[in-house]
């Protein structure tokens, strides 16, 4: 294993005061219990939003705390769920008045320890459930996993909170813009992940792994790697026939890079779902292409698909001004 | 016939020695159908136990287990985490008020295994720790209300614990991050499976040791 | 090789088609010859600054055309310098009467190319050559090579050209902050050039090449691999010998990474590199953190440090919209 | 003696050949002590000569080789892309209004790789590929001076730029790429060097070959 790195269990700690140090106009890190907040609370009677998850999937979350967005995010350990008492004192540390929404990925342990926290809090909460990974059926035995899609709920349902909105209409906003999204990855590598050392999976020269989640686990299926047309019409289409976008539809396209994949690739993959689309009619009315929602070192990528009508166009422009998603502000 | 907590101490030492022996084991079992911090997830869990080992045996049962579950909650994390922090909670309060005894201790370790279920909304079959923790409170409980020796009781929760995790190997999981790969999760053990075994085969084996009526 | 990739030969053209289209509201591409310019130019009487290089490096050069930085950027094939051609009809497309900046990193194939290009233009024009690699002696038979210092000078220039700055000013301007500016860089890895479909060095697991430039190629030595306190210790060693900032200077510290680096070793890199400069007191007024001059997948990361003045903070914290760098806008 | 550019189809097409022959050997070398595309460079310009091979042939000497130096400088790029490209528009320039007989070109020649050095600010001993450029200007002119035949004089001008090659692996670089790795620039054979070599016995060979008076 070949990483930027002290000890293993220094790691995460030294890394999480160089990111709040790094961008100290807009976040400050709370110890013990750990988590990230905003350094200037929103203004009084706002919801605020809470999100978290395992570490190593920077920028997701900690790098979207900030106006418009997330008002804290709890880092558990790498690619482990954080625990109920880092939600309960982020929440108590940003409160408002207006109450706690929490933004939780699927997975069974982000989803008992929020929930744990949930039933703990005493301030007015609720909680979104993103799970935008249709590589998984919808009828899977846990439901599917919440992947790259979660910083589209993030965003725009951080930009009604900005706006005013109360808890249960940030609610049911958020669940609507993840019930419109849809998501699914590739992988052409695992990842290694620190306290391990090596590889999760080891995967051929002509293999690739498609169906991925985001914690370097194996896929859905082996598949022979294929070309960027191939990978990519094998992506939209999953997403296409879940979302079905009709002609003239809106919708914002999001090319996901898990971390070790090169910017040239991830234009390529937007260039060709972008035709995918347009030739099928689907009006491309806001993208986002990057390493957003990442897998440690894992080369890989994603596509993640939001059917967008009028108020999620103007969420999604609203001002944003964290670490990793910043514009208008 | 009652044990003192101070047996504590003495238990997370062997949890912690046998679980850090079959680490690499576990650790390659949930690399091949989870995410792979399964070890490392515990051993913070057990290192934060160790550090309290001294004062954790001085309470009474229903404190101290409910610390545990606290402790477990706050450095495990993962769903082992909140799974062995909810059952740990849920031990403890069920021993609030009783007289810590072997029928008490059945009970309420019934109902933390009962609270795991509805925490991780998983039963029998779907290839989780549940696969053990059940069979081995079922055994607790038969042979608590059987008139055998404490022996025999824990041989019984023993094997029970080690057919649980042996017939994970063949389930379909439909819980956990297993459940994500299908039917690529049939012929592996679950992980989480495997070190609830190991730690009731430990806990067994210290309480076997202590001297305690037999 | 594992690359998302249709042919090679399509590769940078469909690529940067992707990079047009997801960023439309803020660039367009030129085809025969490539050039990537602002989709809205600046005002009359503007200098243009107009950069570019091999690509391989994005989001360098191309996710910095826009508001307050660059005008157009040259993208040649995969860490092969831009052709002369392009920069001309750049220069042509974007020209305000203010005159040409030409921001070229320091190697022989940019120098020679856009010097061909300055010479054969005939609006007014002026270069500044960027040499900020301190891994190599500053009496170096060719001087030192261009790196992720590039972005600071093509920051602060863009927003001095915005304010109205003249060609003479921004070139003394450029020049400056050049030489306010050391980078050092080490890789853990090599990286594939896709026309080669493999790394292009091989390292042990138990190396790293300190002193490397951003092409993938070998460094000054090759060293044992070593935990990130030493590392970034060697690293900013370096540096600091050079620019010798005293107690109390104020300093940008930019931690880079080469494109398959997780962003929390690059935070883990940015805590140890701001407590290694505050311990001597130097006080870190700005941060950067990110892979920004890459080198397609190579594992690796450099520290940047510019020595700062009133002036220079604030022209680094003027407005900024580009794909890659955006705030104030 | 004058050799009409119609035979320039002829020698595009052997210089692409022995260019890809070599691809993988020179592709090592690039990679050894630079960034590996030099033959990926010069083969995006010959295969941009060859669409043009055509018309080439029918335009006097000077307008084509500024034609080629044009055609190299804006699909090369890279140090050799405007290296070439800065050759050939001086060679075309040199030839402007010449009879292109053998001393004509041998004095073209010499100039173009003057302007190869001057836009390079390199000279010989740098190991570049004016290490086979520069002995190659002056084994023509020798010859050109002197009355050999036509095929002493080529065998002559590619001797010279073998013996070039050679040379430059002992050499330390000081320009270009190589340069940045210091001492470890040693033993290697610079990868541009190699191709000049290479284009200057396909083009020898070529002449050679077509009957050309002896
Ligand atoms: N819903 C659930 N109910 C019961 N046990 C579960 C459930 N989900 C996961 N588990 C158990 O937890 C183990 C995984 O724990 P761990 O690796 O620590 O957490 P994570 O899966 O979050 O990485 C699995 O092997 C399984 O035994
Ligand atoms: N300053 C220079 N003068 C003469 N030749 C040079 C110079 N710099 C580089 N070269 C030649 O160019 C070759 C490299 O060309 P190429 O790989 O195409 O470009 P780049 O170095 O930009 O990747 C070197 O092997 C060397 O022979
Ligand atoms: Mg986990
Ligand atoms: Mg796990
Ligand atoms: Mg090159
Ligand atoms: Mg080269």
């Amino acid at each position: 294993m070949k990483k930027f790195i002290n000890t293993i269990d220094s790691l995460l700690e030294d890394s999480l005061k160089g990111f709040a140090k790094a961008h100290a106009d807009i976040v400050e890190l709370n110890q013990e219990p750990h988590f990230i907040k905003r350094a200037k609370l929103g203004s009084p009677g706002k919801v605020v939003l809470i999100s978290g998850g395992g570490s190593g999937h920077e920028p997701l979350h900690s790098g979207f705390v900030g106006l418009g967005m997330l008002d804290a995010a709890c880092p558990g350990q790498i690619f482990t769920s954080p625990t109920p008492d880092q939600m309960l004192a982020a929440a108590e540390a940003v409160d408002q008045g207006g109450g706690v929404l929490f933004i939780v990925k699927n997975y069974a342990g982000d989803v008992m320890n929020f929930e744990i926290a949930a039933e703990m809090l005493e301030i007015p909460n609720a909680t979104v459930l993103v799970n935008d990974d249709v590589s998984l059926p919808k009828t899977h035995s846990i439901g599917r996993r919440g992947v790259a899609g979660t910083l589209i709920v993030e965003k725009m349902v951080g930009a009604a909170a900005e706006a005013g909105a109360d808890l249960a209409a940030c609610k049911a906003l958020g669940d609507r813009i993840n019930q419109s999204t849809a998501s699914i990855g590739v992988a052409l590598t695992s990842c290694t992940v620190p306290a391990l050392g090596k590889p999760t999976f080891d995967l051929g020269d002509q293999e690739m792994e498609m169906g991925v989640g985001i914690h370097g686990e194996h896929g859905r299926e082996t598949l022979p790697l294929a070309n960027a047309s191939e990978i990519v019409e094998h992506l939209a289409r999953a997403i296409d026939e879940e979302l079905k976008p009709q002609p003239g539809q809106s919708v914002l396209l999001h090319v996901n890079g898990f971390g070790a994949t090169p910017l040239i690739e991830l234009h390529l993959i937007y260039h060709l779902a972008a035709q995918y689309w347009e030739q099928r009619g689907v009006v491309i009315a806001r993208s986002l292409v990057g390493n957003f929602t990442t897998s440690l070192d894992m080369a890989g990528a994603s596509l993640t698909l939001t059917l967008l009508d009028e108020e999620m166009i103007r969420l999604w422009d609203a001002p944003v001004n964290t670490a990793a998603l910043r514009w208008g502000a | 016939m009652q044990i003192s907590p101070e047996i504590l101490p003495r238990i997370i030492q062997a949890i912690a020695e046998a679980i850090e022996k079959n680490a690499e084991a576990v650790t390659q079992l949930d690399q091949a159908i989870g995410d792979g911090d399964h070890v490392v997830n515990l051993q913070r869990g057990i290192h934060a136990l160790q550090a309290q080992s001294a004062e954790i045996g001085q309470l009474d049962w229903a404190v101290v287990m409910q610390k545990i579950g606290m402790t477990l909650m706050s450095t495990v994390g993962g769903a082992s985490g909140s799974l062995y922090g909810t059952l740990f909670v849920t031990i403890g309060k069920a021993l609030r008020d009783k007289t810590a005894d072997l029928p008490a201790f059945a009970a309420a370790f019934a109902q933390g295994v009962e609270s795991v279920k509805l925490r991780g909304k998983a039963d029998a079959g779907e290839k989780t720790m549940l696969d053990v923790l059940i069979p081995a409170a079922q055994s607790l409980q038969n042979s608590a209300d059987a008139s055998i020796s404490l022996q025999e009781l824990l041989a019984d929760v023993t094997h029970a614990a080690e057919t649980g995790v042996e017939a994970t190997r063949k389930m379909l999981a439909t819980k956990g991050r297993a459940s994500f790969l299908g039917e690529r999760s049939l012929g592996h053990i679950d992980a989480g499976a495997k070190t609830a075994q190991l730690m009731i085969a430990a806990i067994a084996a210290v309480i076997a040791s202590s001297g305690a009526p037999t």
